[in-house]
């Protein structure tokens, strides 16, 4: 039984461990930039190994990890999330002077490593264990700035509601290995097609779509979402809202269609009801609010929303839809939370009213945020368009046309509090006058979102092709 | 010979149970009692359908394994952020954290 | 070719932002060649023209997102050419009139040169996505330029103009994709979708959320009420545009799109629309009457001359459709000569208020014949381009629609009446004291307004020039639509 | 009435007694306490399930490990109270007010009915075959043959809860010895 | 050089352009170039009109083609242009030449010339035109340069509004003739007169058609030529230039309106309906104008209503069913009263006042003006010889052979007044004392430029009657004729009528003024309330600014009121009601609400609003949300999923 198709994971796992040792032993004073290009170094090589390994290594390790298309698509979209999020990191920690910024980076590898996890495994215990591992880092991370009341109060909710959450989670697998005597999910899936669906199935299922419902923000178990996105530091709000939730998605999708196949139509007509108030709640609540963290949970939750019309959809047409938004989704929301990152080291706070201007004092962030707006918006040359457009026509194809429609409208609402950031950013005379000093590191993330918003906007083809190649079914 | 309906019965009470009392309390520490009550519950159910539905197969029992050393690694870590919370807040009493609204 | 006319102003925009920002001549300089380029680009194409050919011409097909049917296509006919001469002309103008924006010169020439790549890809696509992306990249750059180089109220204005529009293009949207996925073809290719026979119900909902879409930008009755604010707080250049080219979007979106994709439908709704073109024609002539600002009163003549169209495009007879395309181009020069004037004598006057002009023809008097000029193009006196677009309308219109021409031609009197009195109190008269030191038209006013009094009088008197070039598609079009 | 259900009555009232007065005791301490009774339960009613391994785990690690972290979380954060005896007061005012009492019980009754609603209709594929005798054996074969992942994933939640713990709630005393 | 006629029409606008273009460097010498352009035109029509006596010509090129139909653009000569190309250009000619001295010093010299010579070029390409489009095209362009004449002295806001006047009202005609030709192609497919006569004759179409198309097409002519309901811009034309009016608003373009109907005849004799309504309407007005005409004090005002009376004539000729007559009267008319119009310019240009209360004497002091308008006034009263007798006679005689006698008495009316009128100018402004000593002294005689010209005209105006008379044997008949032309038979009553009409009036204007037998204050006392009447021009003017125009301004207010407030202010509306819809829902709420604009958007944050507050930032009530989802997602799916 060869190791090489779980290569990557064995990498990344050394290069946490050799960080926990520098942690450790290195008094150097410059302690934040040393571990972050370590950090930078162990991301690149396990994604350097990703190319070397065989997409395809089926079922390994006796079905607890099914390396196929999709995993290999999470595979390397971890990592990149993990390189940005680094990036945005070292300067926030300097200026908020955390305590201990070594471990910082430790924790988050950790969590992405989990996150891994989750996208390939076959069985509802590495499923678990993954999601345990990046919510337990999660919790870390929402509370590592000790001195900041936010900080706590934001790991604490997210801890207590997480552990219920996973309580649920869990007792909907204990469920489902007591109906089925596996937790494989191919052998479950396999069990239940025999068995069909019995109320207790039914049940089980609804378990499991709550407990990894919470980790996606899908309403009404999205109360933490907002105050864990406001509280946290904006780093790890920026993963928060591209991280754990892409990979609470792509368990979704592992769990649901390798495992429940056989209950399809039931569980997509809860995740369409799911997606409908999602989406709808999510706009509603984003026009009102004046911190543009909460504001932009509010928007995430809103596009949880809209991937889970993916979902809806039950085919493997909604599932290509659902990879590709989420790309969209992930640089754009990284591109955003960049910006709002070096905004927040010069302003302090988050709120609206620091956007005043913003045109005038750094053009370059102000139009990069306008484009990363218009592509959560959905506006053509923008990935986001070519991700809802797919999604659109996933609902149209599969009857679904009354949710494509509330996914439009919903589009329309967005505008309305994009629009108040651009009008601030623009239309406003700056409140306080001098250019916005941005650091290297963040303008770089900026520019590679961009880049990518701009280049899968526009040369979307070769992405579909090998996405619709990799996670075609069998 | 316990029939299986007796401890899924036990089991879902306890897991009521702890779900009582993680709604209930104000005071962190005892939420957090109450969730490793959730978690005592789902181990009695894994190791009770192992018992019945796969004697010969130690998997229910080797994911209830799992979920206690999580529940210990979840207990540590709530405990640590409780205890960031109780230095601000004084007591572990969650109702007064309520700066993060609307 | 096409594609030249489309990335050049792309490049260009990107040109200008490598420009430093304080170097306002370089930064005009560029713009202006960057705007001239795609006119000669124009020229030579029309030269290149066959005016004999059916079908597109100058035409680019490549692979774009093949798997989902969507290519980049692009080709021009008898149709779209005259706006694409349109756009190029218009747009150089409107460069060469914003030499003297004094705020922001980089940021506004990089919009501008981007709302141009914009206008000009709508005129060119014959692809659903392509054209949906042009028509909304033209809205982003036009929000920005009325919300910051605007007048007092711009940002109620931008924002009005931004959602009216938005709404109307995602309703829009809506129905472009009801169409790929009905038709099943997988292919959002314009003419393939068009030969492709639609369920006549089916056809009637989605002409009506085409409908919405391209009404918004016409603009027709009801969804009129963002025009005049637009228009009165746009600066004058964008105005320019904005009535030049951007209104002849929404009647070239019926044209392309709607008429011969849904034929069934406009034929039913036919008689709707020729009401809404009466309406428009009669309200908009009246309210025109009723304005105390200029710029105002230009802008409900453009909503009135639009009604013009929209009456041709309902009667659906060869003569009919060519009026209203020849209406589109010739309104196009008009209502674009009318607001350079008009910003020029806000520029000078620093007002719009008709009560507080008065006695130009003494002050300024080589603007103020322009004016009186473009005033009497605008009414439609015989001779000029506004006459033979009208007459063709009427002419095409009278067979189908009696009663609604008789009611029209009401509101030619109307629409002359309105000019008429504006020249008489804003021109005539003796010549006031604070107007008395006034610079007359610059060379760089005057090179703006003169290529577009020439096209005016050369079209008013010959013009085949332009509907040799519309004859064939027209009439392929109205083949295809099965005449009334 | 054979000795086994006898024995499964007992700890099964032990398990939820103690669970109740966990949630319901004024002193958290108290509370703590009947944590761990509630734990030694649920180990004997594995000794039934014929977990034996299982049981003596979840006396070690529940009734070891965790019961005592809470004892010290508690007197970490509360010390002036719990040196004042000051209960919490008001507790049963709340446990019977709208707003904290009757709801969360209403919910978790509701939950529990409808879960045991169901148990009653499902048909449950028992096996009536003798129990594994050797479950130590045969869990340890396992742990290392087809779940080396999960276990080495284990691990390193333990690894990150640890980091974590000690990130927290280290005090910043000069480190630069 | 039949064959190339269009060129008489390209020269003027040759000059045109040439004036328009280097008006800065010829200054003065802009006049020499519109008058040598007029003379070449003269005379090549006057080669043409030699031609044409041999037969007509008829050539059209394709113009345009729109969508399935073809418009031609083509050009005819036959007797009626070769007689029209004559007139035109003579009388263009005459008052260059005069406007030399009269115009000079005017501050916008260049301007002038270049209306005239734009307008003859106009008038020059209507009569020449074979096909509506064209004649369309050259009518309305007559249009704008008559308002650009009126206009002309722009400072004077009297001369502004009537210039938009003028320019409105022969537009509401325009807005006629347009519908009749459009009318006329969709039945005809075709736009050229002849075409349309021969198929209206060959009866392809219905007769209510036909009639309603020739009705729409005069009422483009009653518009043009000031027939009674669109009369009143040409009194107010006169605040013009005076060569100007008599260029414009005497001779030629006011014509049109007739040479229009002469034209389209064709169209006409096919409906005895719509040729009835032509001579009623002509008739009508003649009589109405000369009612108007007695009491003017103003000269201009006097000539300018004579000539809506005069036109009315013409049209009472053409709608008798004399197409010669309405013709010969147009050409005389054309003579003897731009005559006229140049004779009261030089009298105004003298005495410095239009008003002829102010004149008297002057027959001393301006002997060729005097004899010249004399001869001019005598053409006009149709006192023989004189041409307007003949003209005049020929169009009584005719409307006595139509089958309505009414027209005939209204005819002979006219006449008399004509000269009563005419008689009364002539006393008040050359003989009697002079009643304004100061102007008496300065008035002197015009120079030659201005003299010359209006003993030519007043020559042509003695002559140009003799064509049309027996002397002759009528041959301006046989020349200017409709198909076969039949000719009514002379008539010795109708003659001796006419000619006691005239001296009747003429008798009664000497009495009154010249010996004042009758005195002028007693008889107005006496029929005070007709007098009054007649001063007010009947009071068309207030009740067309009542009805019309008040009611347009009214109306346009009202839409754009309904514009502004109503359209724009239901979205604000909207906005506001939300806006206060969700203060009320976030009353005790301290946050504003960012002035969302547009209505559904406020609504959708009143919305927002309430799912915002459910955030209650307490843990406790998460958990309930997260357990109470759970239970009900168990019942739900098992209600549907079962």
């Amino acid at each position: 039984m060869s190791y090489l198709p779980i290569l990557p994971e064995i990498v990344l796992t050394a290069a946490i461990l050799f960080l926990t040792l520098v942690v450790v032993f290195y008094q150097g004073e410059n302690r934040n930039g040393v571990m972050m290009t370590g950090t930078i170094f162990g991301l690149s090589v396990t994604l350097l190994t990703l190319a070397f390994v065989p997409p395809f290594a089926g079922y390994l390790f006796s079905g607890m990890l099914t390396l196929d298309g999709m995993a290999f698509f999470f595979r390397w979209l971890f990592p990149a999330v993990g390189l940005f999020v680094a990036f945005m990191a070292r300067e926030f920690l300097e200026v908020k002077k955390a305590e201990n910024p070594g471990e910082f980076y430790v924790i988050l590898l950790l969590a992405i490593l989990g996150m891994m996890l989750m996208a390939s495994s076959g069985d509802l215990i590495t499923i678990y264990l993954g999601l345990e591992l990046t919510s337990i880092s999660s919790y870390i991370l929402a509370g590592y700035l000790r001195e900041d009341p936010k900080s706590g109060e934001a790991a604490i909710k997210y801890f207590l509601m997480g552990a219920l959450a996973s309580g649920v989670l869990l007792f909907g697998m204990s469920l489902f290995y007591g109906l089925t005597g596996a937790t494989n999910l191919v052998s479950i899936s396999g069990i239940l097609h025999q068995v069909g669906a019995p109320p207790l199935v039914l049940a089980a299922m609804v378990f499991l779509i709550i407990g990894l419902g919470f980790k996606v923000a899908a309403v009404p178990f999205h109360m933490w979402a907002p105050d864990a996105y406001e509280g946290a530091p904006t780093p790890v709000t920026a993963f928060f809202s591209v991280g754990p939730k892409a990979a609470a998605f792509a368990a979704i999708i592992r769990v649901f269609t390798d495992g429940l196949s056989s209950l399809v139509w039931e569980w997509s007509l809860a995740f369409a009801v799911l997606a409908l108030i999602t989406m709808t709640l999510g706009n509603l609540t984003a026009l009102w609010q004046k911190n543009v963290k909460r504001m932009l949970a509010y928007s995430s939750i809103a596009h949880a929303g809209y991937i889970m019309v993916g979902l809806a959809a039950g085919t493997w047409q909604g599932t290509v839809a659902m990879l590709l938004y989420l790309l969209a989704y992930v640089f754009t929301n990284l591109g955003i939370f960049a910006v709002v990152t070096a905004l927040g080291n010069r302003e302090g706070k988050d709120e609206l009213t620091d956007f005043t201007g913003l045109s005038q004092r750094s053009p370059y962030l102000a139009a990069a945020l306008v484009v990363f707006f218009l592509s959560l918006i959905g506006i053509p040359f923008t990935a986001g368009f070519f991700g809802k457009f797919l999604l659109f026509g996933a609902a149209v194809q599969s009857g679904l046309v009354w949710l494509a429609l509330v996914m439009a409208v919903n589009s329309a609402i967005s505008v309305g509090y994009y629009y108040t950031v651009v009008r601030n950013m623009y239309l406003v005379a700056p409140k306080n006058k001098g250019a916005l000093p941005v650091a290297g590191e963040l303008k770089l993330v900026v520019t590679v979102a961009l880049l990518v918003t701009l280049i899968l906007g526009l040369f979307f083809e070769p992405v579909l092709g090998r996405l619709v190649a990799f996670t075609l079914p069998g | 010979m316990i029939p299986l309906f007796y401890v899924l019965v036990v089991s879902t009470l306890l897991f009521a149970l702890g779900v009582y009392g993680a709604l209930l309390s104000t005071n962190a520490i005892r939420i957090l009692m109450s969730i490793e009550m959730i978690l005592n519950a789902v181990n009695l159910n894994l190791v009770g359908f192992g018992r019945y539905i796969t004697p010969s197969d130690p998997r229910g029992q080797i994911f209830a394994i799992f979920v206690m050393t999580v529940a210990a690694a979840e207990a540590a870590v709530g405990l640590a952020i409780i205890l960031v919370i109780a230095r601000r807040y004084g007591a572990a009493a969650i109702d007064r954290v309520r700066m993060l609204k609307g | 070719m096409l594609s030249s006319l489309i990335f050049i102003p792309l490049l260009g925009s990107l040109a200008i932002l490598l420009v430093p920002r304080e170097q306002d001549r370089t930064v005009k300089w560029v713009g202006t060649i960057f705007g001239l380029i795609p006119l000669l680009i124009v020229a030579y194409l029309w030269g290149q023209y066959s005016y004999s050919a059916q079908g597109m011409q100058f035409v680019e097909h490549y692979d774009w997102i093949p798997s989902l049917g969507i290519s980049y296509y692009l080709g021009t006919d008898g149709l779209s050419f005259p706006m694409v001469i349109l756009t190029a002309l218009i747009s150089f103008l409107a460069i060469l009139a914003s030499w003297n924006i004094k705020n922001r010169v980089k940021d506004y020439f990089f919009l501008m040169l981007l709302l141009e790549t914009g206008m000009m890809g709508v005129f060119v696509a014959l692809d659903y996505v392509l054209f949906y992306v042009f028509w909304e990249l033209v809205l982003v750059p036009m929000y920005f330029l009325i919300g910051i180089w605007g007048g007092p109220r711009r940002e109620y204005a931008a924002i009005k103009f931004f959602l009216y529009t938005l709404i109307g293009s995602v309703i829009m949207l809506v129905g472009i994709l009801a169409l790929y996925f009905n038709a099943g073809l997988n292919t959002f290719d314009m003419l393939a979708l068009a030969k492709h026979k639609f369920a006549p119900a089916f056809q009637f909902w989605v002409f009506l959320a085409l409908f919405f879409g391209f009404a918004v930008k016409v603009p027709v009755f009801p969804f009129h009420t963002w025009l005049p604010d637009a228009h009165v707080e746009a600066p004058t250049a964008v105005s320019a545009i904005l009535a030049g080219v951007l209104l002849k979007m929404g009647t070239y979106g019926f044209l392309r799109v709607s008429h011969p994709t849904l034929p069934e439908a406009a034929k039913a709704l036919a008689v709707p629309i020729a009401i809404l073109g009466l309406i428009n024609i009669i309200y908009g002539a009246l309210a025109a009457m009723a304005q105390k600002d200029l710029k105002k009163l230009v802008a409900y003549s453009s909503i009135s001359h639009m009604g013009f169209t929209l009456l041709g495009l309902a009667a659906m007879t060869p003569v009919a459709i060519q009026g209203a395309a020849f209406q589109m181009f010739s309104h196009g020069l008009i209502s674009a000569m009318l607001f350079l004037l008009v910003g020029m004598i806000y520029d000078r006057a620093h007002t719009r208020e008709i009560a507080k002009l008065g006695g130009l023809f003494n002050t300024i008097p080589t603007i103020a014949v322009i004016l009186a000029f473009a005033s009497f193009a605008s009414l439609g006196l015989p001779g000029l381009s506004g006459f033979v677009a009208e007459f063709l309308v009427f002419l095409g219109s009278f067979g189908a629609y009696r009663t609604f021409v008789i009611i029209a031609t009401s509101g030619v009197v109307f629409t002359a009446g309105y000019y008429l009195w504006m020249i008489q109190r804003v021109l005539m008269g003796e010549a006031k004291k604070e107007y008395l030191g006034l610079p007359d038209i610059t060379a760089r006013e005057l090179g703006t307004v003169v290529p577009l009094m020439i096209f005016t009088t050369l079209l008013g008197l010959f013009p085949s020039l332009l509907m040799d070039i519309m004859n064939p598609a027209i009439l392929g079009l109205v083949a295809k639509v099965g005449g009334m | 009435m054979n000795l086994q259900l006898l024995a499964f009555m007992i700890l099964s009232l032990v398990t939820l007694g103690a669970a109740f007065k966990v949630i319901t005791a004024r002193f958290i301490t108290h509370a703590a306490l009947y944590l761990a009774l509630s734990f030694v339960g649920v180990a004997g009613l594995f000794l039934l399930l014929n977990a034996d391994f299982l049981a003596a785990v979840q006396l070690l690690v529940y009734v070891g490990a965790i019961t005592t972290m809470l004892i010290f979380a508690v007197m970490l954060s509360q010390v002036e109270e719990i040196r004042q005896g000051a209960a919490e007061e008001g507790f049963w005012r709340r446990i019977l007010s709208a707003r904290f009492g009757v709801i969360p019980l209403a919910v978790a009754a509701a939950l529990a009915g409808v879960i045991l609603y169901l148990y009653r209709f499902a048909n449950w594929k028992a096996v009536p075959v003798a129990p594994d005798p050797n479950t130590t054996r045969s869990i340890g074969q396992a742990m290392f043959t087809t779940y080396l992942i999960p276990f080495e994933v284990a691990s390193l939640v333990l690894l990150v809860a640890m980091i974590g713990a000690i990130v927290l709630t280290m005090k910043k005393e000069d480190r630069s010895r | 050089m039949i064959e190339q006629a269009w060129i008489i029409a390209i020269i003027p606008i040759v000059a045109w352009l040439i004036i328009f273009l280097f008006a800065k460097a010829l200054k003065e010498k802009v006049a020499y170039v519109g008058i040598l352009a007029m003379g070449i035109s003269l005379l090549l029509s006057v080669l043409t009109f030699s031609e044409a006596l041999g037969g007509t010509v008829e050539k059209s090129f394709p113009w345009a083609v729109v969508g399935d139909i073809k418009i031609p653009v083509g050009f005819q000569v036959d007797p009626l242009t070769a007689v029209m190309l004559l007139v035109i250009t003579i009388v263009s000619l005459m008052v260059q030449i005069y406007s030399v001295g009269y115009m000079h010093g005017d501050v916008r010299y260049a301007k002038y010339y270049a209306i005239v010579s734009l307008f003859s070029a106009a008038m020059l390409g209507l009569v020449l035109a074979n096909n509506f489009f064209w004649l369309v095209l050259s009518w309305e362009i007559m249009g704008l340069s008559s308002y650009l004449l009126i206009s002309h002295w722009y400072e004077k806001p009297e001369a502004a509004a009537a210039g938009m006047k003028a320019f409105i009202t022969t537009r509401i005609g325009d807005i006629g003739l347009l519908l009749g030709t459009i009318m006329l192609f969709v039945y005809t497919h075709s736009f050229e007169f002849n075409v349309i006569a021969e198929k209206i004759h060959a009866g392809e179409i219905n007769q209510g058609i036909v009639t309603v198309a020739a009705l729409l097409v005069f009422a483009g002519g009653v518009g043009k030529s000031a027939q009674f309901p669109l009369h009143v811009w040409l009194p107010d034309a006169m605040a013009g230039p005076t060569p100007g009016s008599a260029l414009i608003h005497a001779a030629t373009m006011v014509a049109a309106g007739v040479y229009l109907v002469a034209r389209a005849y064709g169209i006409f004799v096919a409906t005895p309906y719509a040729l009835f309504w032509v001579a009623l309407i002509g008739g009508f007005t003649a009589l109405f104008a000369a009612t108007i005409a007695t009491v003017m004090t103003d000269i201009k005002k006097v000539l300018a209503y004579s000539t809506v009376s005069q036109l009315g004539y013409m049209m009472l000729g053409l709608g008798a069913g004399s197409y010669t007559a309405g013709i010969f009267h147009l050409m005389t008319h054309a003579f003897f009263k731009s005559l006229l119009f140049l004779g009261s310019g030089s009298v105004i240009h003298a005495v410095h006042s239009q008003e002829m209360h102010e004149m008297g004497g002057l027959r001393k002091k301006l002997p060729i003006t005097y004899w010249t308008f004399l001869i001019g006034t005598a053409a006009l009263a149709g006192i023989p010889p004189f041409s307007g007798f003949w003209s005049k006679d020929e169009i009584l005689l005719a409307a006595y052979r139509s089958p309505y006698p009414v027209l005939f008495w209204m005819g002979v009316a006219t006449a008399g007044l004509t000269a009563y009128y005419m008689t009364r100018a002539v006393i008040l402004t050359f003989f009697g004392q002079p009643r304004d000593h100061h102007k008496y002294e300065h008035a002197h005689e015009s120079p030659p430029v201005m003299t010359v010209p209006l003993v030519i005209l007043a020559t042509l105006a003695a002559v140009s009657g003799l064509p049309g008379s027996p002397f002759l044997h009528n041959a301006f008949g046989e020349f200017v004729k409709f198909g076969h032309g039949h000719e009514a038979e002379p008539s010795s009553f109708v003659m001796i009528i006419a000619i006691s009409a005239a001296l009747l009036g003429v008798l009664a204007g000497v009495a009154i003024y010249g010996y004042k037998v009758i005195s002028r204050e007693k008889a107005i006392r006496s029929w005070r309330p007709l007098y009054l009447v007649l001063k007010n021009k009947y009071y068309v003017d207030e009740f067309y600014m009542a009805i019309f125009v008040r009611g347009t301004v009214l109306l346009a207010e009202i839409v754009g009121f309904f514009d502004r407030y109503i359209i724009d202010g239901l979205v604000n509306l909207v906005g506001w009601l939300g806006m206060q819809l969700s203060f009320l829902s976030g009353l005790f709420d301290k946050y504003v609400i960012d002035g969302m604009v547009n209505g559904v958007a406020a609504i959708t944050m009143a919305l927002g609003n309430s799912a915002r507050r459910l955030q209650t930032g307490f843990v406790q009530s998460y958990a309930i949300t997260l357990f109470a989802g759970v239970v009900i997602g168990l019942i739900l799916i098992q209600l549907i999923g079962g």
